[in-house]
C-alpha cells in the first residue's frame, strides 16, 4: 500500500528550480532511501512533504489524502514527523522536556504527564540517549542532538518518518549504531524516508533507493541497481 | 609549529579536556580522531582562542597564545575552519569568502586566491551571488572550505569537513587536502570519517572523554585493534 | 508648631518639565524664600511667625504617579498646604484629590470650559488664569476693531486647542467673521509646511493658532521661512515666553500676538519688583503670563493665611473663595472657582516687551496692526 | 536564560503563593496606613502588568509594547461607562474589551517576528491612542474625561483580586503543557510547529488570555486617576515598564517578574521623593548596575547566592 | 497649483525625511550591527544639540564648526559606552536575545541618566536659537536653508556609509561581525573594536543630528525620546541591518508624514501609524529586509 505518493512537485526558488517535477511513492513499511549530489533538491523535498514550504505545484497523497497546503502541525497529526538536516531543537529546554512536548501534541496528544515521562525515558533510551534528561539541549554534540530530534519525531507517534542526513558526522562505528537504530523504528512499524551520503549505510538498509540530481528524479531502484546506474556513480559516487 | 602541552578546559562548571597535549609539526597533516563528544570540537576553539583553557600552554611558532584573543590567533596563521561551516549567513558567497581573506597579507592576494578557490569548488563561483542563508548543506561546508582557503593560513584546522558531503565530493576533498599537504600546507583535521582522515594524514590523536588515550603514526592507527573495534566498526 | 509645611508634587522629569520649570517652580522657590526672609507668614492663631518649608516631589509628568503623590503629602508628610502640579491635565486629576482632603488649591495652569463646568463638585479648587470664554472673547475683538473678516483657525488636537476653538469658533461667526480655514493638526508635528502652504494660499488677513509651545515655535518658523505674513499673527502657549523672542530675535517678532499676557509695566503694587527680583534670582525673565499668576496665587494663599490667622484648610478656602486679594496681576475675585478679573487678555512683542494689548483697559500699549512682515 | 536549570523546587511557588494571599488578605487594610493601600495599589498594577506581559512575551521571545493599548482600552471603558456602569462590570468589561482587542493585534501581527513584531506593536498601540484623540478630537469634540472615583478600599481588593487571578493565570499556563509549547515556539517556531502544535492558534490565544487582566487592572485603576485623557490612557511607559520590570526582576520566572515589578515600583517611589532632582539619574544607574551584576536580573542573585554558598562550601 | 503644490509637498517631506534618514543611519549602525537597541539614542541628539547650542550662544561659534569639538567627545563618549558597559553585557549574557533584552534594559538606564545630568546642568527650560533659518527659492517652492542642509548631510552620510557597508574591507567585516561574533573572530575580525566604532559612529551622527535640530526646532533635555522612537521606527520600516533601509525608512516617515498633513492634518499621525503597520505587513522584514 503507498502511504506516500508525490506527483508533478516543483518548487522553484526565483529562476531556481530546486524540484522540477518529480514523481516518487513510499510504500508502508519501506525504508527508502533519497541521494543525490549536494544542492540537488533533496532537503527541499522534505521541506513540501512536511509541509514546511510551499510547492509551485504538485500534489502529495499521504495515506490517501493531499496534505499539499496543509500546515506542519497538521501533517503531523496526521502521522508524519521528520528530523532537520541543520538540527532545529528547542535549544535551551532540557532533552526530556523536548520530547514531552512531542508526546503532548504529535499525533496520539493529549497522552497524560505521567505517561509522556515514560515514553520520554523509553525513549531516549531506544536511541541511546538515556541519562541525558537534565541536560540542556544545546550543550549536547551535534550527533547527541540529531539522536534527540529523532526522538523527538518518534515522540509524535509517525507512520511515516523522513531522516534528513541522521548519520552525518558519526564515525563508522557509530553509524552501524544509527544503522541498527533505523532498522528497529522500522520494526516498530513507522515507514521510513530518509536522505543520506554515507553510502554504507544507506545502502546497508534501504530497500529501494531514489535519486535526485539538479531537482529532478534521475534513477530509482534497489540498492544494487543505483550502485550500478552509469550517471549515479559518474556525478554523485564518483567511481 | 604549534605545542599544545597541558591542556585543560571547559564549559563553565563541565570540565571537556583534561591534561591534552598534542605537537605539530611544520608541514604535517596531523587528524585528530574520536568517538561523539570525546571534545574535538572544543580542543580546536582552544587553539583558535574562542575558548581560554582553565590550564596548560598553546605556542604557535613559538610564540604562546593562550592568552591572546581569538582575532589575533587568526592574524598569526591559523584558520579555524568550524564545525558545521557557520556562513555568514546574510551576506552573499563571494562576501563570505572575501571575509576569509580579511587578515592583510590574505587581503592583498585576495583576487587570486578566489580564482583558485573556484578552481577548487566550481560550484560556489556558481552560486557567488546567493545568500548563504539559502545553500544546500553541502554547499555550505564547501564555502566554509573556500573561505579557509581564503586565509592563505599557515595552519589549517578542519573540524568534520566531510560532514554532509555527497562521496564524490568527500573523495575530492580529501584530494584536495592531499595537495594542499603537497605544496607545503600544515593541516590538522578532525573527521568522523576517521578510515580517510588517517588514510590522508601522518600522524594521528585519538581523544576519548577529553583525554589522549593513543597517538602515533596515522598507518599505525589504522591498525591497532581498538582502534579498529572502536571507530571503524571492524 | 514651628513652621508651615506645604508639598507639591510636579513634574521635573517628563514631557511637562519645560513648563513646569518655565512658569511654577522658579515662582515656588523664590516665595518660600522671601517669605522666610521675612521670619515667615504671620499666623494668629501661633502668635507668631511660622517659616515655610517646601517638598517637592517628582510626578514624572505622569498623573497615576501625581495622584499618589499627592496624597502621600498628604497622608504621610502631613502637609498645611498643597501647591498645584503643571498644566490643564495635572489640574483635572489633582484637583478633585485635593478637594477630596480638604486642602484649597489655587491653579495657575489651566486654562478650561470644561472644568468650570465641574468646578461646583469641587470647592476647594480655584482657577486663577484666563479662561478660554474671555480670552477667545478678547481675540474676536481685537479682530473687530481692525476689521478683519477672513482667518485661517488651527488647532493643535487636544483639550486646550479643543476648547479655545470652541469658543473662538462660534464667536467669530457671530461676528460675521469668516473662517476659511479651519484645521486641528496633531500634537508633535515636526513639520507642519504643508499645512501653512494652504493657508497662504488661502490669503487670509489673520492667522490664528491655538497652539503649544512646540508648535509655536513650529508654526513661527515655518510662517518666516514661507515668508507667511498675515496682517495679524496670534499664536498660543509660548509665544509669552522670553525664549519665543530670544530664539527668532526682537526684530523677527514684533508685532506677533499670542495668548495672555502680563509684563512688569503693569500698574499693580509688585509687580515690577516682581519681576526684578525674578530677573536677580534666576538669571532670567519670568514669562509673560502663567509666571506672575503662579506668583499671585501664593500671594493670595500668603493672604489668606494672614486675614484668617489659622491653617485651618476650611477657613482658608472660605477667605479666598470671598475675599478680594492685591497680586501682581492685579486684583484677584474668585467666583463660582474663577477669577473673575483676569478678563480675556492678548499679548503683543513690541520692542521686546511683550505688551497687553487686549481687554482693553489693561492694555500697556497700542496695538500694532498690520504686524510687520517678517524680517 | 533558560528555566529551566536548577529549576526552583516545585512546591515553592505554590507556597509563596499562598502565603501572599493569606498575608494579604488577613492583615485587612485597615491596619494599614492609608497610604500603604495606595502604594500597595500601584505594586498590584505593575504586578499584573509585568506577569501579564511574560505570560506571552517571556517564553515566547516576542517582545510585546501593546501593553499601554491593553491597558488604556480598560482605562477607557472605565471612564465611558464607569457612570452608567457597576464597578465590578466596568472591570469586567475591561477584561473583555482588552481580550478582544489582543486577539486582533494578534491576528495582524503573526507574519512578524523578533523587532518587526514588537515595532508592530508599539506602533499599533499609537496607532489606538491617535485614533481615541482623533475620535475625541473631531466627533465628540472633547479630550479627556472625569472618572467617577472609588474609594482606595474597594480598589485595594479589586486589585488584590486581579492579581492573584494573574498569578494564578501565569502558574498554570506555565506549567501546563501549552506553556512548555510556549517556551518551544521561543526556540523554534518551525520545529515547534512540525511536532504538532498549532502555533498560531496558541501564539493567539496567549496573547489575548495575557491582556485580560491588564485590561481589567485599567479599568480599575482608572477609577483613581480622577481624569484620563488619551495620552494619559495609552501612554507608552506602559508598554515599556512591564519589559523593564520583567527583565529587571528576571524574565523566566514568575517570582522574578513579581519582584521586578514591585523593586522597581518602590525604587521609584523612594526616589520620586527623596531625590527629586535625581530620581532618574539614580534610577538609570540602578538599572544599568543591576543588569552589569546581574544579566539574569534580580532572580539570578538567588542563584549566585546558592552557587556562592556551595562554593563557599566547598572551601 | 495643484500639481506643483504636491509636488513642493513631496519635496518638503522628503526634506524631512532626511533628517529623519540621519538619525535612522545611526541608530542602524548601533542596532543593526552592534545589536544594542538603543533607546538612548535621543538622548545622544539632545547632547549634540545643546553643545551646539552652548558653544554658539557662550562663545558664538558657529554651530557647524562646533561639530568639530562636540562631534569627537560624542563619538569618544559613545565609543566608551560600548566598550565599558554594552561589551560587557554581551560576554555576559547567554544568547543573542538576551543580550538584545539586556542592553534594552540598559540603555533605559542611559536614557534617564543622560537626561538627568542635561537637567542638571541646563534645566529644563526651552532653549533655541536661529541659524541657517534663510530659505532657499527654487522657482516658487521655498525650503529651509537648515533644512535643506539636513538632507543633504543625511543622504551623503547614508549613501556612504552603505558603499563602506557594502563595498569595503572594513564594512564587510562590520557586518559579518554583527551576523555571528565568533566565526568573524576566526577571520581575524577585532570585533569588540568594530562595534565599538560602530556604536561611537551611530552616537557621532546623533550628535550631528543635534545639531541640526538645534538651528531648526526649539530644545529641552527632555526632546530626545520622541527622536529615538522615530529612529527605530525607521530601521525597522527599511529592514533592520541595511543601512540603506534605514535611510530609506527616514525618508518615508518624512514624505508620508508630509503628504497626510497636506491631505488632512488632523489625521496625519493615524494615517501616519497606519501606513506604517500596513508596509510592515506586507514586508515583514522591512522594505529592504531579506
Ligand atoms: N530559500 C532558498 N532560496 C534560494 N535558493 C534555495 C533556497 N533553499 C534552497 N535553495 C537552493 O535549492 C537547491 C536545493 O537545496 P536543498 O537544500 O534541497 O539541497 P540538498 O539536496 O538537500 O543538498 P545537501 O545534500 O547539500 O543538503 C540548492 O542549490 C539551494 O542553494
Ligand atoms: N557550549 C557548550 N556548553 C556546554 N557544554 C558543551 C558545549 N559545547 C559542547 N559541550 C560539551 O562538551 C563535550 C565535548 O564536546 P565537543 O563538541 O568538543 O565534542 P566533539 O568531540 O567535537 O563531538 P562531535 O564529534 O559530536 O562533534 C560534550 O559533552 C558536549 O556536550
Ligand atoms: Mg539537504
Ligand atoms: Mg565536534
Amino acid at each position: 500500500m503507498r502511504i506516500l505518493e508525490g506527483k508533478g512537485v516543483q518548487k522553484y526558488f526565483g529562476g531556481l528550480a530546486a524540484t522540477a517535477d518529480v514523481d516518487f511513492h513510499i510504500n508502508q513499511g519501506e525504508i527508502v532511501g533519497l541521494i543525490g549530489p549536494n544542492g540537488a533538491g533533496k532537503t527541499t523535498l522534505f521541506n513540501l512533504i512536511s509541509g514546511s514550504i510551499a510547492p509551485t505545484s504538485g500534489t502529495i497523497m499521504f495515506k490517501g489524502e493531499n496534505i499539499l497546503g496543509l500546515k506542519p502541525h497538521q501533517i503531523c497529526k496526521r502521522g508524519l514527523a521528520r528530523t532537520f538536516q541543520l538540527v532545529k531543537l528547542f535549544g535551551s529546554m532540557t532533552v526530556s522536556q523536548n520530547i514531552l512536548l512531542a508526546c503532548f501534541f504529535g499525533k496520539s496528544g493529549g497522552v497524560h504527564k505521567s505517561d509522556a515521562q515514560r515514553e520520554s525515558s523509553r525513549l531516549l533510551e531506544f536511541v541511546g540517549l538515556s541519562g541525558t534528561d537534565g541536560v540542556i539541549a544545546k550543550e549536547l554534540t551535534i550527533a547527541n542532538q540529531k539522536r534527540l530530534e529523532v526522538a523527538r519525531a518518534l515522540a509524535t507517534k509517525p507512520e511515516l518518518l523522513l531522516l534528513d542526513e541522521l548519520m552525518a558526522g558519526l564515525n563508522p562505528t557509530e553509524v552501524a549504531q544509527a544503522t541498527e537504530l533505523v532498522l528497529e523504528i522500522r520494526k516498530k512499524g513507522t515507514t521510513i524516508f530518509m536522505i543520506e551520503h554515507v553510502m554504507k549505510a544507506i545502502m546497508g538498509v534501504s530497500d529501494r533507493i531514489i535519486a535526485l540530481h539538479y531537482g529532478k528524479k534521475i534513477s530509482e531502484g534497489t540498492p544494487e541497481e543505483i550502485t550500478t546506474d552509469k550517471t549515479v556513480k559518474e556525478i554523485y559516487l564518483g567511481i | 609549529m604549534l605545542k599544545v602541552s597541558n591542556i585543560k578546559a571547559s564549559y563553565g562548571k563541565v570540565d571537556v579536556l583534561w591534561d591534552v597535549s598534542m605537537i605539530i609539526g611544520e608541514g604535517e597533516i596531523v587528524a585528530l580522531v574520536g568517538a561523539n563528544a570525546s571534545g574535538k570540537t572544543t580542543m580546536l576553539k582552544t587553539i583558535s582562542g574562542l575558548i581560554h583553557p582553565g590550564a596548560g600552554t598553546l605556542e604557535f611558532l613559538g610564540k604562546r597564545i593562550d592568552e591572546i584573543s581569538p582575532y589575533r590567533i587568526a592574524t598569526m596563521g591559523i584558520s579555524h575552519i568550524p564545525e558545521g561551516g557557520k556562513p555568514f549567513p546574510d551576506m552573499t558567497v563571494l562576501e563570505n569568502l572575501e571575509m576569509g581573506a580579511y587578515i592583510n597579507e590574505a587581503w592583498k592576494r585576495k583576487e587570486e586566491t578566489l580564482h583558485r578557490v573556484y578552481q577548487f569548488f566550481p560550484i560556489l563561483k556558481k552560486r557567488s551571488g546567493q545568500l548563504a542563508r539559502t545553500l544546500s548543506g553541502g554547499e555550505r561546508q564547501m564555502l566554509a572550505m573556500g573561505r579557509g582557503l581564503m586565509a592563505k593560513p599557515r595552519l589549517f584546522m578542519f573540524d568534520e569537513p566531510s560532514y554532509g558531503l555527497a562521496p564524490i565530493i568527500v573523495k575530492e576533498l580529501f584530494e584536495s587536502i592531499r595537495l594542499l599537504h603537497d605544496q607545503g600546507m600544515t593541516i590538522l583535521i578532525v573527521e568522523q570519517n576517521i578510515r580517510h582522515a588517517l588514510e590522508v594524514s601522518s600522524r594521528g590523536y585519538v581523544l576519548e572523554n577529553g583525554r589522549i588515550v593513543l597517538e602515533g603514526e596515522s598507518r599505525g592507527l589504522l591498525d591497532n585493534d581498538h582502534v579498529r573495534k572502536a571507530y571503524l566498526g571492524l | 508648631k514651628d513652621k508651615i509645611l506645604i508639598g507639591t508634587a510636579i513634574s521635573l522629569s517628563g514631557p511637562y518639565a519645560p513648563g513646569a520649570g518655565m512658569t511654577q517652580i522658579p515662582n515656588y522657590k523664590m516665595w518660600v524664600e522671601e517669605v522666610n526672609a521675612k521670619g515667615g507668614i504671620y499666623v494668629k492663631e501661633y502668635g507668631k511667625r511660622l517659616p515655610v518649608e517646601l517638598i517637592i516631589y517628582d510626578d514624572k509628568s505622569d498623573i497615576g504617579t501625581a495622584v499618589k503623590l499627592v496624597e502621600k503629602l498628604v497622608l504621610e508628610d502631613k502637609v498645611d498646604l498643597l501647591l498645584p502640579p503643571w498644566g490643564t491635565a495635572m489640574h483635572f486629576a489633582v484637583g478633585p484629590v485635593a478637594n477630596k482632603y480638604g486642602y484649597p488649591l489655587i491653579g495657575p495652569t489651566i486654562s478650561s470650559e470644561k472644568l468650570r463646568k465641574v468646578a461646583h463638585k469641587i470647592p476647594y479648587f480655584f482657577g486663577i488664569l484666563n479662561m478660554p470664554r474671555e480670552q477667545g472673547a478678547a481675540l474676536v475683538d481685537l479682530l473687530v476693531e481692525f476689521g478683519i473678516k477672513k482667518v485661517a483657525l488651527i488647532y493643535v488636537a487636544d483639550a486646550y486647542g479643543i476648547e479655545w476653538t470652541a469658543e473662538v469658533s462660534p464667536a467669530l461667526k457671530a461676528k460675521g467673521i469668516k473662517a476659511v480655514i479651519e484645521q486641528s493638526y496633531p500634537l508633535g508635528a515636526k513639520d507642519l509646511s504643508p499645512l501653512l502652504k494652504k493657508i497662504k494660499a488661502a490669503n487670509v488677513d489673520a492667522l490664528l493658532g491655538m497652539s503649544y509651545p512646540p508648535d509655536t515655535f513650529l508654526i513661527t518658523a515655518q510662517s518666516m521661512g514661507l515668508k507667511l505674513n498675515p496682517k495679524l499673527f496670534y499664536l498660543g502657549v509660548g509665544v509669552a515666553f522670553p525664549v519665543y523672542r530670544d530664539k527668532f530675535g526682537a526684530k523677527a517678532v514684533e508685532g506677533v500676538m499670542g495668548a495672555g499676557a502680563w509684563n512688569p509695566k503693569l500698574p499693580y503694587p509688585g509687580a515690577k519688583e516682581y519681576y526684578d527680583r525674578h530677573v536677580k534670582k534666576w538669571n532670567k525673565e519670568p514669562d509673560r503670563w502663567g509666571s506672575a499668576f503662579a506668583y499671585a496665587s501664593l500671594q493670595i494663599l500668603e493672604q489668606a493665611i494672614e486675614k484668617t490667622g489659622t491653617l485651618d484648610r476650611k477657613k482658608l478656602r472660605d477667605v479666598i473663595a470671598t475675599e478680594t486679594f492685591p497680586t501682581v496681576i492685579g486684583p484677584v475675585k474668585f467666583e463660582g472657582g474663577f477669577n473673575i478679573q483676569a478678563p480675556g487678555e492678548i499679548g503683543q512683542w513690541q520692542n521686546g516687551e511683550f505688551e497687553v494689548v487686549a481687554g482693553k483697559p489693561k492694555r500697556t500699549a497700542k496695538p500694532i496692526y498690520p504686524k510687520p512682515a517678517w524680517p | 536564560m533558560s528555566s529551566t536549570n536548577n529549576p526552583a523546587p516545585k512546591w515553592l511557588f505554590p507556597l509563596v503563593l499562598s502565603f501572599i494571599i493569606i498575608i494579604l488578605a488577613a492583615v485587612i487594610p485597615r491596619f494599614l496606613p492609608p497610604y500603604t493601600i495606595i502604594s500597595l495599589n500601584d505594586i498590584f498594577m505593575y504586578i499584573v502588568l509585568t506577569v501579564s506581559w511574560a505570560v506571552f512575551s517571556g517564553p515566547t521571545r516576542y517582545i510585546s509594547l501593546a501593553s499601554a493599548a491593553f491597558f488604556g482600552i480598560g482605562i477607557y471603558v472605565s471612564a465611558v461607562l464607569g457612570n452608567v456602569l457597576p464597578f465590578l462590570a466596568a472591570i469586567a468589561l475591561g477584561g473583555l474589551a482588552s481580550f478582544l482587542l489582543a486577539l486582533l493585534v494578534g491576528l495582524s501581527s503573526l507574519r512578524l517576528r523578533g523587532m518587526y513584531f514588537t515595532i508592530f506593536t508599539f506602533g499599533l498601540s499609537e496607532l489606538i491612542r491617535h485614533s481615541v484623540l482623533w475620535w475625541e478630537v473631531n466627533i465628540t469634540r472633547t479630550v479627556g474625561r472625569l472618572v467617577v472615583s472609588v474609594d482606595n478600599i474597594t480598589v485595594y481588593y479589586a486589585m488584590l483580586t486581579i492579581v492573584l487571578l494573574t498569578l494564578a493565570m501565569a502558574y498554570f499556563i506555565k506549567n501546563s503543557k501549552y506553556g512548555l509549547a510556549l517556551l518551544a515556539i521561543g526556540e523554534s517556531e518551525e520545529a515547534t510547529d512540525h511536532i504538532g502544535v498549532n502555533v498560531n492558534a496558541l501564539k493567539i490565544l496567549a496573547f489575548a488570555m495575557s491582556a485580560v487582566f491588564m485590561g481589567a487592572a485599567g479599568a480599575t485603576m482608572a477609577t483613581r486617576w480622577t481624569y484620563i485623557d488619551p495620552s494619559i490612557a495609552f501612554n507608552p511607559l506602559f508598554s515599556f515598564m512591564p519589559v523593564l520590570m520583567a527583565i529587571f526582576g528576571g524574565v523566566h520566572r514568575i517570582y522574578g517578574q513579581i519582584i521586578g515589578a514591585t523593586a522597581l515600583t518602590l525604587l521609584a517611589d523612594m526616589l520620586l521623593t527623596k531625590f527629586p532632582y535625581y530620581y532618574n539619574l539614580l534610577y538609570g544607574i540602578i538599572l544599568v548596575a543591576v543588569i552589569l551584576f546581574l544579566p539574569q536580573g534580580l532572580a539570578g542573585l538567588r542563584e549566585r547566592m546558592s552557587k556562592w554558598r556551595k562554593h563557599v562550601l566547598v572551601k | 497649483m495643484g500639481g506643483t503644490l504636491l509636488l513642493d509637498i513631496i519635496i518638503g517631506g522628503l526634506i524631512l525625511g532626511g533628517l529623519y534618514a540621519l538619525i535612522a543611519v545611526g541608530l542602524g549602525l548601533q542596532y543593526g550591527v552592534a545589536r544594542v537597541l538603543n533607546v538612548s539614542h535621543g538622548e545622544f541628539i539632545m547632547l549634540g544639540a545643546f553643545a551646539t547650542y552652548s558653544l554658539y550662544t557662550s562663545f558664538g561659534i558657529n554651530p557647524l564648526v562646533s561639530l568639530v569639538i562636540s562631534g569627537p567627545i560624542v563619538f569618544g563618549l559613545g565609543f566608551l559606552i560600548h566598550r565599558t558597559l554594552f561589551q560587557h553585557l554581551r560576554k555576559s549574557s547567554e544568547s543573542m536575545a538576551a543580550f538584545e533584552g539586556t542592553s534594552i534594559l540598559a540603555s533605559f538606564g542611559l536614557l534617564f541618566i543622560i537626561q538627568n545630568i542635561a537637567l542638571l546642568s541646563w534645566g529644563s527650560d526651552i532653549k533655541g536659537y536661529t541659524y541657517l533659518a534663510g530659505t532657499v527659492d527654487f522657482g516658487g517652492a521655498i525650503y529651509a536653508q537648515n533644512r535643506l542642509l539636513a538632507f543633504l548631510f543625511a543622504i551623503i552620510i547614508g549613501l556612504a556609509f552603505y558603499f563602506f557597508l557594502a563595498r569595503t574591507r572594513f564594512g564587510k567585516a562590520i557586518r559579518a561581525a554583527a551576523q555571528d561574533v565568533d566565526t568573524a573572530q576566526l577571520m581575524g575580525v577585532n570585533i569588540h573594536r568594530m562595534l565599538g566604532l560602530c556604536f561611537g559612529l551611530g552616537a557621532l551622527m546623533a550628535a550631528l543630528a543635534g545639531c541640526l535640530i538645534s538651528m531648526m526646532f526649539e530644545i529641552t533635555p527632555l526632546m530626545g525620546l520622541p527622536y529615538s522612537i522615530i529612529a527605530i521606527i525607521a530601521v525597522v520600516l527599511g529592514g533592520l541591518g541595511n543601512i540603506l533601509g534605514s535611510l530609506l525608512g527616514g525618508l518615508i516617515l518624512g514624505l508620508v508624514g508630509n503628504i497626510v498633513m497636506y491631505i488632512h492634518p488632523g489625521l496625519s499621525l493615524i494615517a501616519y501609524y497606519m501606513i506604517f503597520l500596513l508596509l510592515i505587513l506586507v514586508r515583514p522584514t522591512g522594505i529592504l529586509g531579506k
